[in-house]
């Protein structure tokens, strides 16, 4: 076996285990948490009725958005409209591709790190397609011809483009740790040591201040509450996705959670050791299964957090959202690189 | 004319593709600008030409292994994004004040 | 002391400051009322105080400084009979020009300490009088800056350790004069009168520059050690060709500063300026650059004999022409003024007969009681509320008796009074004129004595004694601003002259001794004792004479206004041409006119209407109209469209790249 | 030519991506999809650079280009609200088929220069090589020490743009 054709196997090995699993099992199941942990929240059952504890839930509504009637309306641009959701699906889909969701493992004789692709500007991909993801939200409330719709597109784009500055000014100062923009040397380098000592080289620490808003923005990049102005029900309908229905809804409803997904795995990465754990050194297989453990348990707490606080906080004002992320985030995290270089520089960290 | 040089692998693709893409785009570009009405669309035609000359710049690097290249590049995205921006907000007012921004209909510093 | 710089850099910083105050304070005034100057809306108090105190702070810490200098150096030199090196400090390099460079430096040595001593000194005083004469003035604060920035230039121009530094003083006295010539620049005489002072200076200073730049052809350097060098030539006894040129050039500067020669015009119409300005540019320290000048450049023109000579000539020429216009002044101050040129005069003529240090000593006890003699007639002038015309006083005696003493023995001093100062420094020139066998000046100058005391003492009869006239009644004396620099002044007429008693009266004299290793002089002839004693006694018989006819005149002078004096109106009429004439100041003014200006006036007429206005500015109308019509024809290309421009500037690269391409 | 490689699928697919998109752009009426169009074209272009051993630039190009300055255009499009660009046909065809041919000319022209143009001479370097794989460390250094004080300008000139853009964009200057 030619070692090109080994690579092209193992990539679409990966690629196929990543995506199974994030679509396979990680979504259907997250449309049931979602709802039933709403309904514990809001002290009511939620769905129990579609198999055990509504087990199946997801499967009906998914069948449900296909059989629906895919409404166009009038006077859309119909091209727009119909390439909208997939503009914003497809990068939700290719962000997990930087991520690192294990240690390396060895199979078949070969080494294999556990992320589909290592590139070298790691977390500028990801940022880079989130930017391209923009263009979704915005052309769908374009292409819909309905005001509220454009007004949701256009909210939703400033809102992302607005907290993409403090993220990204609040990951620098990751990397200004790590001393490389890829992922996974980002993960080792939380695995190496210890700050202060006592506690693990997770950025979460060194960085709290960081941390906590690049938390907070990914909240308002997934346009989810307390950040979710784009589809504010109560005065927008429902915002960019006011016009569809059917399958093209499912669509922007697939690439939110898939978004959400990869935040939530996006934090766990830079901010709390990938798929690390103090005093574990995973070695061999079972090794590498164990930090792949370790790394989903991580991302399903992030998980769980964005749903909680979706049912929990109420909705932010849209001026109220605009000062928090120019005038008080984006001061932070300068602040957080700033403090972050000096630590680098003397070395602390 | 492959840039074969040390620590940089040979290019698979003659650069003189590259030059030739380059300048297509920066063609291209120019007709846009000479064409177009719409002033935002002779913006973004010339913005296609700022990226047309970039990738000749990327290209010469490449065939150099010259890092200055990629570094100029750098700068002219930056000083685009800046010109972009005075440049947009320049047609926001236009269009305040003429309701159009078709460059026919804004000719008003003529003899 | 090590800071020499010190002594100008203060009032330039007193300069600045109340420069900068004054402007602010007159903007605000003017944003508040209407109009930046009100006259006679006096300032609010505080800014008076501020400008006062930095005014007067400025200039007395400068003397201050330039006592702790000088007085230490003095004595040291004293001490040893060649007197100590001067003391030379380089500041900055001001201008490098290949391997020759000028630089700011400042040198003390007995010549400038001497002028510093009087020129601090009455600086400070007439800065203080001047605190109580210009209260009531809207133009407070401008006064007292350039004021300041007058004693900034005069202390450059003393210190200065080479002729292009001097220069920079020596002009920037000239500006301040004019400034403050033109101090009441509503009053069309007074713009004038500084106009003409600039203009009557320029004169001078051409030759000044011409000068300096004879002194490097010469001497291959233009700062003070060339003297050192003209010295040696002086004791080689050979003189370079051209210093004939360059000390006529200088003493054409010397002139033009120093109202000497038909240059003196300016002086007399300087009394347009506020009294204290008078009393410190146009009598005391100003004007006496030009002899400092050429004591400064003794070695220079002891090279040149004949232009030593000429010196002398001009001086007593000035001196006895001067005098005799003095005579029919009416204007109080005038009467000054044309004995400040007399006295000028007098120190020129010392410098001719090649009694540098006689010229020196008059230049310094002359400061002294002219600078009294101005601000006594300042306070008349004041007490009279602003009345200048003596046949409109008179009878002041009683009335302000401070101005009226000091005055009084300010004009005895000058006149030449036993043993008051001006009487030692005179009968130095005069001796020394003598002495060096010009006995014709002698005379002159003998004369020109017994004229200053007539014309002096004409001036005290007619202010203070007699009937009063005019107003006199109601005068009042001034405040202790303006006296107590009267005393001080007063003070130091009667004792400057004991630095400089001859040897026959059991002095030392002093001065000539303290400037010998600065100066040099020609071998003067020793005269018999009982000669030179005789002398004195000569002139001072002359001094009496001219003060006793002018008290039989005008002492007990009780005539109507136009006529003070019945005799002395007799006399006059008498005289006929000749008194019409010196009464009309020999019509110089007039002459000149006609002489010089108003062909000057007729070639720039020419040159304005027929070359300028026809030619120059033809040749530039004719282009501008080829550039309009052209523009008229191109500004079709502007047709307003973005994408023209785009495809014209386009074509215009495609040209270019193919052009590129095929070569 | 060297063989039919990956490389060469890539390049050939990434540049006819750009070219095609960038004609569309072009002739695209309505402004929204001209931008859109751009942004492919955009994407072949930042593949080519990762072609061309750039992929921070690549990044860039997505990350400021795609992701920021269009979008401000796709903004401002939508905020006045411009749709087809006006019916009434060009009026001066003059300007129209001269621009067409100066384009072209001038395109061919270029093409045949850089074509033409000497191979730049292998001399010294004014940067340092491209470092293979990663040259993103080395792009740093060289930004922070032979380019400081142009980076620093360059941050300068932002700040001063972005006051002039809300000055501008301020509805009265008061």
């Amino acid at each position: 076996m030619s070692p090109a054709l080994a690579t092209a196997l193992e990539g679409a090995a990966k690629i196929a285990f990543v995506w199974g699993v994030v679509l396979g099992a990680v979504l259907p199941n997250l449309i049931w948490v979602e709802r039933r942990m709403a309904g514990l929240i809001q002290d009511r059952p939620g769905p129990n009725r579609v198999g055990p504890f509504g087990l199946l839930q997801a499967i009906a509504d998914i069948l449900k958005m296909f059989m629906k009637e895919d409404v166009v309306p009038m006077y859309a641009d119909r091209l727009l409209h119909t390439i909208a959701p997939l503009i914003l699906l497809v990068p939700a889909m290719t962000t997990f591709a930087v991520i690192p969701f294990g240690s390396s493992i060895h199979l078949f004789g070969r080494d294999i790190p556990l992320v589909i692709a290592d590139v070298n500007i790691g977390i500028l991909y990801v940022f880079a397609l989130t930017s391209i993801g923009i263009y979704g939200l915005v052309l769908a409330g374009w292409a819909s011809n309905n005001k509220f719709a454009l007004l949701g597109g256009l909210r939703s784009s400033a809102q992302v483009i607005s907290y993409e500055l403090a993220m990204g000014i609040a990951a620098i100062a990751v990397f200004l740790a790590a001393g490389s923009l890829r992922l996974p040397k980002v993960v080792e380098y939380q695995a190496s040591g210890t700050f202060l000592g006592f506690l693990p080289l997770w950025n979460c620490f060194p960085q709290a201040l960081g941390c906590v808003i690049f938390v907070v923005s990914a909240f308002a990049e997934t346009n989810r509450l307390p950040f979710d102005l784009p589809e504010a029900e109560a005065e927008l309908v429902a915002g960019y996705h006011t016009e569809y229905s059917a399958f093209r809804f499912g669509m922007f409803f697939m690439a939110e959670y898939l978004n959400l997904i990869a935040a939530s795995a996006m934090m766990a990465t830079l901010y709390f050791g990938g798929w690390s754990l103090p005093g574990l050194h995973p070695t061999g297989i079972l090794g590498s299964v164990i930090s792949i453990a370790v790394f989903a348990a991580k991302t399903g707490f992030f998980i769980f957090l964005f749903i909680w606080v979706r049912w929990t906080l109420p909705r932010f004002r849209f001026d109220q959202l605009m000062n928090l992320g120019w005038k008080i985030f984006l001061p932070l995290a300068l602040l957080n690189l700033i403090v972050t270089g000096a630590l680098v520089l003397w070395g602390v960290v | 004319m492959t840039g074969a040089l040390p620590g940089v692998a040979p290019m698979a693709v003659p650069p003189g593709a590259f030059l030739v893409v380059a300048t297509l785009l920066f063609a291209i570009g120019l007709a846009g600008a000479l064409l177009k009405r719409n002033a935002l669309s002779i913006f973004l035609s010339i913005e296609l030409m700022l990226n047309a000359v970039n990738l000749l710049f990327l290209t010469y690097a490449r065939m150099r292994g010259d890092l200055a290249g990629q570094m100029i590049v750098f700068f002219v995205i930056a000083v685009a994004a800046a010109e972009a921006a005075v440049g947009l907000a320049i047609f926001v007012a236009l269009f305040r004040t003429h309701r159009t921004v078709d460059v026919d209909k804004i000719a008003l510093l003529k003899w | 002391m090590k800071q020499l710089w010190l002594i100008p850099a203060l009032p330039l910083a007193g300069f600045l400051l109340n420069g900068l105050v004054a402007l602010v304070a007159s903007s605000m005034r003017a944003e508040k009322e209407s109009g930046a100057d009100h006259p006679g809306v006096p300032l609010p108090y505080a800014q008076r105080l501020f400008h006062g105190v930095v005014g007067v702070g400025s200039v007395g810490l400068a003397a201050v400084l330039s006592f702790a200098a000088l007085v230490p150096y003095a004595l040291g030199s004293m001490q040893v009979p060649e007197g100590l090196a001067p003391i030379v400090q380089k500041v900055y390099t001001w201008m490098a020009a290949g391997d020759y460079t000028i630089d700011v430096a400042f040198r003390l040595d007995t010549l400038s300490a001497l002028m510093l001593s009087f020129v601090t000194l009455v600086g400070t005083l007439i800065h203080v009088y001047s605190v109580g004469y210009m209260q009531k003035e809207e133009g407070y604060g401008r006064y007292f800056s350039y004021l300041n920035l007058f004693m900034f230039a005069m202390l450059t121009l003393v210190l200065a350790d080479s002729l292009p530094l001097l220069f920079v003083g020596w002009e920037g006295v000239g500006l301040c004069s004019y400034l403050l010539i033109g101090y009441y620049y509503d009053k069309d005489f007074a713009v004038a009168a500084g106009k003409k002072a600039f203009i009557a200076n320029r004169v001078g200073d051409f030759g000044m520059v011409l000068g300096i730049f004879g002194v490097f052809a010469l001497f291959g350097t233009a700062d003070f050690s060339f003297v050192e060098l003209a010295k040696r030539q002086v004791l080689a006894g050979n003189a370079p060709l051209g210093v004939y040129a360059v000390c006529l050039l200088l003493f054409l500067g010397a002139c033009g500063k120093s109202a000497q020669g038909p240059l003196y015009v300016w002086l007399p119409d300087a009394m347009a300026g506020p009294t204290p300005v008078s009393a410190l540019i146009h009598a005391a320290t100003m004007v006496t650059a030009g002899v400092y000048l050429i004591a400064r450049c003794s070695a220079l023109f002891v090279l040149a004999p004949d232009a030593l000579t000429l010196v002398a000539w001009i001086g007593a020429g000035t001196a006895i022409f001067a005098a005799t216009i003095g005579l029919a002044q009416n204007d109080i101050k005038k009467v000054l003024a044309y004995s400040t040129v007399s006295q000028l005069g007098y120190m020129f003529l010392a410098c001719g007969v090649g009694a540098f240090g006689a010229g020196m000593f008059h230049v310094f006890t002359h400061s002294f009681f002219k600078a009294c003699l101005f601000l006594g007639s300042g306070s008349v002038i004041h007490a009279m509320h602003h009345e200048q015309d003596m046949r409109k006083m008179g009878g002041l005696a009683g009335r302000i008796p401070q101005t009226f003493r000091t005055m009084l023995v300010a004009t005895l001093a000058i006149a030449g009074i036993v043993p008051l100062a001006g009487f030692f420094s005179k009968d130095m020139i005069l001796g020394s004129a003598a002495a060096s066998g010009h006995w014709v000046l002698y005379l002159v100058g003998l004369f020109t004595a017994g004229l200053t005391a007539f014309y002096m003492f004409r001036l005290v009869s007619m202010t203070f004694f007699g009937a009063p006239r005019g107003h006199a009644e109601h005068a009042h004396e001034s405040p202790a601003t303006m006296t107590v620099p009267l005393w001080i002044l007063a003070a130091f007429s009667v004792v400057a002259g004991a630095v400089g008693i001859p040897a026959v009266l059991g002095g030392t004299d002093a001065v000539s001794r303290f400037l010998e290793p600065s100066v040099t002089h020609p071998p003067i002839g020793e005269m018999a004792h009982g000669l030179e004693i005789g002398l004195m006694l000569l002139s001072l018989g002359v001094a009496v004479t001219g003060l006793a006819w002018a008290w039989r005149w005008y002492g007990r002078a009780a005539g109507p206004v136009e006529a003070v004096s019945p005799q002395a109106h007799a006399f006059y009429e008498k005289t006929g041409a000749l008194g019409r004439l010196v009464a009309n100041r020999w019509n110089v003014d007039e002459g000149i006119e006609a002489l010089v200006l108003s062909p000057f006036r007729k070639i720039g007429t020419f040159l304005w209407r027929g070359f300028d206005a026809l030619f120059i500015d033809g040749i530039a109308n004719a282009s501008a109209f080829l550039v309009e019509l052209l523009g008229d024809l191109l500004r079709f290309f502007t047709t307003g469209h973005v994408r023209n421009y785009a495809l014209a500037f386009t074509l215009g690269f495609a040209a270019l790249v193919a052009y590129v391409w095929m070569s | 030519m060297p063989a039919l490689s990956g490389e060469l699928v890539v390049f050939g697919c990434a540049s006819f991506l750009a070219l095609a998109f960038a004609l569309l752009m072009v002739v695209q009426k309505t402004p929204v999809r001209s931008v859109l169009s751009l942004i492919v074209t955009f994407f072949g272009l930042s593949v080519l650079a990762i072609l061309l051993a750039a992929p921070f630039i690549a990044a860039l190009q997505i990350f400021v280009y795609a992701g920021a300055i269009l979008v401000l255009f796709l903004f401002v499009i939508m905020l006045l609200n411009l749709k087809e660009e006006t019916a009434d046909k060009d009026d001066r065809p003059v300007q129209r088929t001269l621009g067409l041919l100066v384009a072209l000319a001038l395109g061919g022209l270029l093409a045949g220069a850089t074509l033409r143009a000497p191979v730049p001479p292998r001399g010294p370097l004014t940067g340092p090589r491209i470092p293979m794989p990663d040259e993103i460390p080395a792009l740093g250094r060289l930004l922070f020490s032979d380019y400081l004080f142009a980076f620093e300008v360059l941050s300068l000139l932002l700040l001063v743009a972005a006051v002039g853009a809300l000055l501008l964009s301020k509805r009265r200057f008061e």
